[in-house]
């Protein structure tokens, strides 16, 4: 097994409030290892995209970070400073946002935009030089330099969905962090994204975590996939052994939830998500279970291993 | 649909939760209260103090009479008492305000609505004159006006305020109109089978009430201040002494050197007055305007 | 034809024909007013003293009116009006008659571009680097300050915030003085004392406009900060670990700017209308002391000729901002 | 008259004029789409990309908007005249559920209010208790509780609660046409499941028919009988849902379908290869001239760049717009 590369140990992350804390992420743990894409999966309010912004410190209040460590190539990330964080962002591990077709300047043009994060983190480089490095970052995602000279408007959604993962890679990180980069995308333009994102690792060696709330693009995706529900991951495992062999019933009702081509069939799970100011109690998804035992409703079952990098938070199944 | 009587209920605790809910809005609607009261209170204070005589009569007491008991700010410099004068005047300029402000709100409302719902040519004209409106300095024009035409009442002079002052309201609420005519349950309530009307008072209307509040204290703020403005150059109808002509009058009797603190009270009044208003505006905006909600800070 | 062209020429268009609608309009509305300025002017002189025999009076007045062309019918009245205006020639004044209404103007005029010019500069770049850099420390004990007091401050009418400072610096201070545009006892010149002098009697009307139009930049100008902080391209940027002053700069004033810019047409209109009060409550020596002064003496050329000077500046620095914004906007500038 | 249809769309063509800064042009949003819908239930899918017209073709058919040229027919009748004559006749007929389950509710109203609006205005009920009755039906009959939607705003409830409360409206009318512009888009998976289970028994128990819009092939596969591509404003193929997945004609309904992803890890490898998207233009303009797939269709010939292809049926049922099956 190759070396784990980030560590998130026991995060917490919770949202101030009139009526009291949300508990967004709450005790969340897991291990990302070196050149592997990661899948976070889970449907809308389950923390997932907090859980990444959390990763890279971005959580803005009212949101705060209650507990926890995050270990990123041996160094905890919440005990840096602003500037040794800023210096370790987008060198090392960069972002791709939700909602990228506003997360460019609209008034620079995209030289501009890619330019500046290499010099802010490689010191003043004449402008030839910086152009260069930005072309081969737009080339190494398919794109022509002449994207350069443009302005965001000018670009469809999927091109600026790209231009931002070539920025993202320009320095060469050694991880990229990418949350919800699919949504609101059409058919076509979510294949060439996920293409593009395949091949960061296949051709540069980044490891990738990929959040997600479509099931269908983690089959199509990644290698290691975590299932979230409540701010609490409930299952990890190999993709393929968790699309095969579901242990956890939530993971198994989402995946039986999606339409296949083939399959004129589809099972919607009961009831509806939680609200993250008050959890239920005992096992946050046995009131939407249709296995809940007594045990369910009292106590939280704890993410326990079960097989070789195989993870699950479930009373019903046994280590 | 709901009952007539539960409705209003319903509007008035939504109002009241609301005033809760922000500082601004509480304080700004607390100091306004206030001046409204002493505007409304004033013809029988000023009768208590001065019997049956005008605060504004010249020869009340002496000239530059210091404070006294009869007068808390002495007089000005014909023997008219400036402490009565003050409480007129804020009645006056209340007056005048609201009135020009009530008219042009729904000059604005009814332009504004039209504009925006028909569209077309009719929006097309509107929308040009109200942009140049905003451009070209109207205020120079509405003080020739005001000068030349010089038998200004209270009426007149509000209506002709009123006249010079729709512009932005309308364009505010033409803008709001077309943002809410875009709204799906606009859709939804065409598809419902309703109809135009029934579409622009129960669908449309209700999401408006407080962008017509803040086209109408803005229509206030306006007025006052144009009429102020007018009075402080020497203009305006001579029979009408609001809080600008009393400003005009202490400033141009040499209060400043002699009594300064008359002019501080004048002066104070307007800004509460101003800043009572903007309060006001600033707290809905933030309430309804989920974009600027808490960014104003404080 | 190319597009900025085509765009550029309909905006030239539009402007020449508002130019022509605000001319005709405000020469109705000198026109159709009631009173007789010439008779009031003449009584006034009469009052005073002079030409007490009416017949007298009477035939003076008749050559007034020659002279300045109300003899005739409305329409060439007109016609002569616009031939004149378009040789820059508005008439005799009556305040400083035999003297053309113009040169009265143009020896004003100076005063006024200075003091207004200065004052809207400085706090339109004020308001929007304080405004930006409070919106960036949002919720900081600085932030909680100055905006409130700004929303205070913006919210009282210029000439309150003259009244105040007056109050303030000339009568308990008594470190500035406050009437005419320099010291009386100096004759006017290029030297030092007399410039101090300038500087030191334009400082109150000019902090007037400053504080009171300077705290509504500022105020606007955090509000855009704010919404601009709440935009996913700078979270993006931050996530870029870029250096602050650099967010600050291309990120966050880049952008505020813009609106900033739209807004300074419309202020402007409103500011140059204020001039009118501002400069009566400091007997400054510029055009809107000269406009309250000819109304009260019914002086139509001079009226007539500060009016139109005004509203031909706001129209042209609008018409000058509208052809400028697509440059400075890429979004408007590639649309379509 | 009475017809065979129940609507059909006769080359309706929407244009608009896009105002630039500095210059404006027409577009059309809509161009030339004719497709015809049987008189027995059926739910078609509506199938195209952002850009492709496809909400515009949505708004025409409800009467929201009008076509530039063209003509709707719904029972052989202008649907325009229709709704001049007796537009709640229409409406009761057509109904509507919008895409996004938030703006289509007014703020200022609880939700039973669009409940109570369709009961007063069609007049399915003769008084209060029967109304109430109809409600707690409809409500069930979608898997709502009455009390945990009843007297709420809008902001109180989920996305799919209110999505759900769309289709609980839908019930209630029972009309015989709904057109959902993607319904499920906006609303969570374990949800999306349960309102395309609803949009096929409303078809299989209640004849409701359903044109059901959106972009994503797979839930149009789950749900619906036959399909109508779209590709900037124009329809490239029509023909059988079944047929089409299968063996798709048009090079862009080939792409569609490459496009979808498969929620099966192991079925990664060959889907990958296949898929291949040529982008040799950097801004997507609709063409004027010739084809509108010309740009990125990997077959495009001398042809394609000079005319448009004509909608011809190559098979029975099945229709195609391109110069490789003429």
């Amino acid at each position: 097994m190759s070396e784990e590369i980030l560590r998130v140990e026991n995060l917490k992350i919770y949202y101030k409030s009139m009526w009291g804390d949300y508990r967004v992420v709450d005790d969340v743990c897991l291990s990302v290892y070196k050149g592997e894409i990661f899948g976070v999966a889970g449907e809308s309010g389950c923390g997932k995209s907090t859980l990444v912004e959390g990763i890279l410190r971005l959580v803005k209040p009212p949101g705060y970070i209650a507990g926890g460590r995050i270990i990123f190539e041996g160094k905890d990330l919440l005990g840096l400073s602003e500037e040794e964080l800023r210096r370790i962002r987008w060198r090392k591990i960069s972002y791709v946002p939700q909602g990228a077709m506003n997360a460019l300047n609209p008034v620079l043009r995209i030289e501009e935009q890619m330019i500046d994060a290499i010099i802010d983190h490689l010191g003043y480089l004449p402008k030839e030089k910086g152009r260069e490095f930005a072309a081969a970052a737009l080339e190494a995602v398919g794109l022509p330099h002449e994207v350069l000279k443009m302005y965001p408007h000018e670009l469809s959604g999927g091109m600026r969905q790209r231009v931002i993962i070539a920025t993202a890679i320009a320095l060469s990180p050694s991880l990229v962090v990418a949350d919800e980069p699919i949504t609101a995308l059409d058919v076509v333009t979510t294949r060439t994204v996920l293409e593009t994102l395949a091949m960061l690792r296949d051709k540069y060696g980044i490891t990738v975590v990929f959040v997600s709330h479509d099931m269908a693009a983690h089959a199509e995706l990644v290698d290691k996939l975590a299932i979230m529900y409540a701010g609490k991951i409930v299952e990890v495992g190999n993709v393929n052994s968790v699309f095969y062999d579901p242990l956890h019933p939530y993971t198994r009702g989402l995946i039986e939830a999606i339409p296949k081509l083939d399959k004129k069939t589809i099972k919607p799970i009961p009831g509806l998500a939680p609200s993250p100011l008050e959890w239920p109690p005992g096992c946050r998804f046995h009131p939407r279970c249709l296995f809940a035992i007594e045990r369910c409703k009292k106590e939280l079952p704890e993410l326990k291993e079960v097989g070789s990098g195989r993870l699950v938070a479930c009373h019903l199944v046994q280590g | 649909m709901d009952k007539l009587p539960g409705r209003i209920a319903g509007t008035f605790k939504y109002f009241s939760k609301l005033l809760a809910g922000n500082k601004k809005l509480k304080v700004g609607v607390a100091i306004f209260t206030t001046i409204i009261v002493l505007a409304i209170i004033e013809p029988y204070v000023n009768r208590l103090r001065l019997g049956n005589r005008s605060p504004d009569e010249i020869g009340l007491g002496g000239s530059y009479e210091p404070p006294s008991p009869r007068f808390p700010l002495g007089t000005c410099p014909w023997g008219r008492d400036i402490f009565g004068m003050l409480l007129l005047g804020t009645r006056l300029t209340l007056v005048i305000g609201l009135l020009s402000g009530i008219v042009a709100t729904a000059i604005a409302v009814l332009l504004g609505f039209i504009s925006a719902y028909k569209g077309g040519l009719i929006d097309h004209a509107l929308r040009s004159f109200i942009d140049a409106f905003l451009v070209i300095p109207t205020w120079p024009i509405f003080v020739i006006i005001a000068a030349y035409v010089k038998i200004l009442g209270l009426i007149e002079i509000s209506l002709l305020l009123a006249l010079f002052s729709w512009g932005g309201a309308a364009r505010i609420i033409r803008a709001q109109v077309l943002s809410l005519k875009e709204r799906e349950f606009i859709n939804l309530a065409i598809v419902s089978g309703m109809r135009d009307l029934e579409i622009i008072f129960f669908e449309i209307l209700p999401n408006f009430a407080p962008y017509i509040i803040i086209s109408l204290t803005n229509a206030i703020m306006g007025a006052i201040f144009a009429e102020t403005g007018l009075r402080l150059i020497g203009l305006g109808p001579p029979l009408l002494p609001t809080l600008g002509y009393l400003l005009n009058l202490t400033l141009s009797g040499g209060f400043l050197t002699i009594r300064p603190y008359v002019v501080a009270f004048v002066s104070a009044m307007l800004i509460l007055i101003f800043l009572s208003l903007n309060l006001i505006n600033i707290g809905l905006e933030e309430e309804f305007n989920p974009r600027l909600k808490k960014v104003t800070g404080l | 034809m190319h597009p900025l062209i085509s765009y550029a020429a309909k905006r030239i268009l539009t402007y020449l024909l508002t130019l022509f609608i605000v001319v005709t309009i405000t020469f109705l509305l000198f026109r159709l007013i009631p009173g007789d300025p010439i008779s009031s002017f003449v009584g006034q002189l009469q009052a005073q003293g002079r030409y007490a025999e009416a017949e007298k009076a009477q035939q003076i007045i008749e050559e007034y009116k020659r002279m300045f062309g109300l003899d005739k019918d409305l329409f060439s009245q007109y016609i002569l009006f616009l031939k004149e205006l378009l040789r820059g020639n508005l008439g005799p004044s009556l305040i400083g008659f035999p003297r053309p209404a113009q040169d009265l103007i143009m020896e004003r005029l100076p005063w006024t571009i200075g003091l207004l010019g200065i004052s809207a500069v400085i706090a339109w770049a004020l308001g929007l680097v304080l405004g930006c850099m409070l919106g960036w420390k949002r919720d900081s004990a600085y932030d909680k300050a100055f905006t409130t007091a700004s929303l205070v401050l913006s919210q009282i009418p210029y000439y309150l915030m003259a009244v105040i400072l007056v109050l303030i610096f000339t009568y308990y201070l008594k470190v500035l003085p406050s009437g005419g545009a320099y010291s009386p006892k100096l004759t006017p010149g290029l030297y030092w004392e007399f410039i101090k002098s300038v500087i030191e009697y334009g400082t109150l009307p000019a902090l007037s406009l400053i504080v009171a139009s300077g705290a509504s930049w500022l105020v606007s100008s955090r509000f855009l900060t704010v919404t601009i902080l709440a935009e996913d391209y700078l979270h993006f940027a931050e996530a870029k670990g870029l250096k602050t002053s650099r967010i600050i700069k291309r990120y966050i004033l880049r952008n505020a700017l813009l609106p900033q810019i739209t807004g300074l047409s419309i202020n402007l209109s409103f500011m140059l209308g204020g001039q009118i009060v501002l400069e009566t409550i400091f007997s400054y020596p510029g055009i809107g002391y000269l406009f309250a002064t000819a109304i009260g003496l019914l002086d139509y050329n001079v009226i007539n000729g500060v009016l139109l000077l005004i509203i031909f500046t706001a129209l042209t620095a609008n018409f000058i901002l509208d052809l400028l914004y697509p440059l400075i906007d890429p979004r408007v500038r590639y649309h379509g | 008259m009475g017809s065979s249809y129940l609507l059909s769309l006769e080359n309706v063509t929407k244009s608009y004029v896009v105002g630039g800064f500095y210059s404006r042009r027409v577009i059309n949003a809509v161009e030339e789409v004719s497709f015809k819908l049987p008189q027995e239930p059926i739910v078609t899918a509506l199938v195209g990309e952002s850009g492709s017209g496809k909400t515009t073709i949505a708004r025409i058919i409800l009467g929201l908007i009008k076509p530039t040229s063209g003509k709707v027919l719904y029972k052989g009748r202008d649907v325009f005249e229709i709704l001049k004559e007796n537009s709640l006749w229409y409406r009761k007929e057509v109904q509507a559920i919008f895409q996004d389950p938030y703006e289509v509710y007014n703020p200022f109203y609880r939700v039973d209010r669009v409940l109570k609006v369709a009961i007063k205005k069609f007049n399915l009920a003769q008084d209060e208790r029967e109304a109430t009755e109809l409600i707690n039906q409809a409500l069930e009959a979608v898997g709502l509780r009455p009390q945990d939607v009843l007297g709420r705003y809008p902001h109180q409830l989920s996305g799919g609660e209110r999505q759900r409360l769309m289709l609980a409206r839908a019930f209630l009318i029972k009309p015989r046409l709904i057109v959902a512009d993607e319904p499920v888009s906006m609303i969570d998976v374990s949800l999306k499941a349960i309102f395309l289970e609803h949009l096929k028994l409303f078809k299989e128990k209640f004849g409701i028919s359903c044109i059901y819009i959106t972009h994503d092939l797979n839930t149009a596969n789950y749900v619906a009988d036959n399909v109508v591509v779209l590709n900037y404003g124009r329809v490239v193929e029509i023909g059988e849902m079944s047929t089409i997945v299968n063996k798709p004609l048009h090079p862009y309904t080939a792409l569609l379908i490459n496009s979808i992803l498969l929620p099966d890890p192991k079925a990664r490898s060959s889907a990958r290869s296949s898929f291949r998207v040529s982008e040799s233009t950097l801004r997507e303009l609709r063409p004027r001239v010739g084809c509108v797939y010309q740009q990125r269709c990997p077959k495009a010939m001398d042809k394609c760049f000079k005319e448009r292809p004509p909608l011809v049926e190559v098979q029975k049922d099945h229709f195609v717009a391109c110069f490789l099956y003429q």
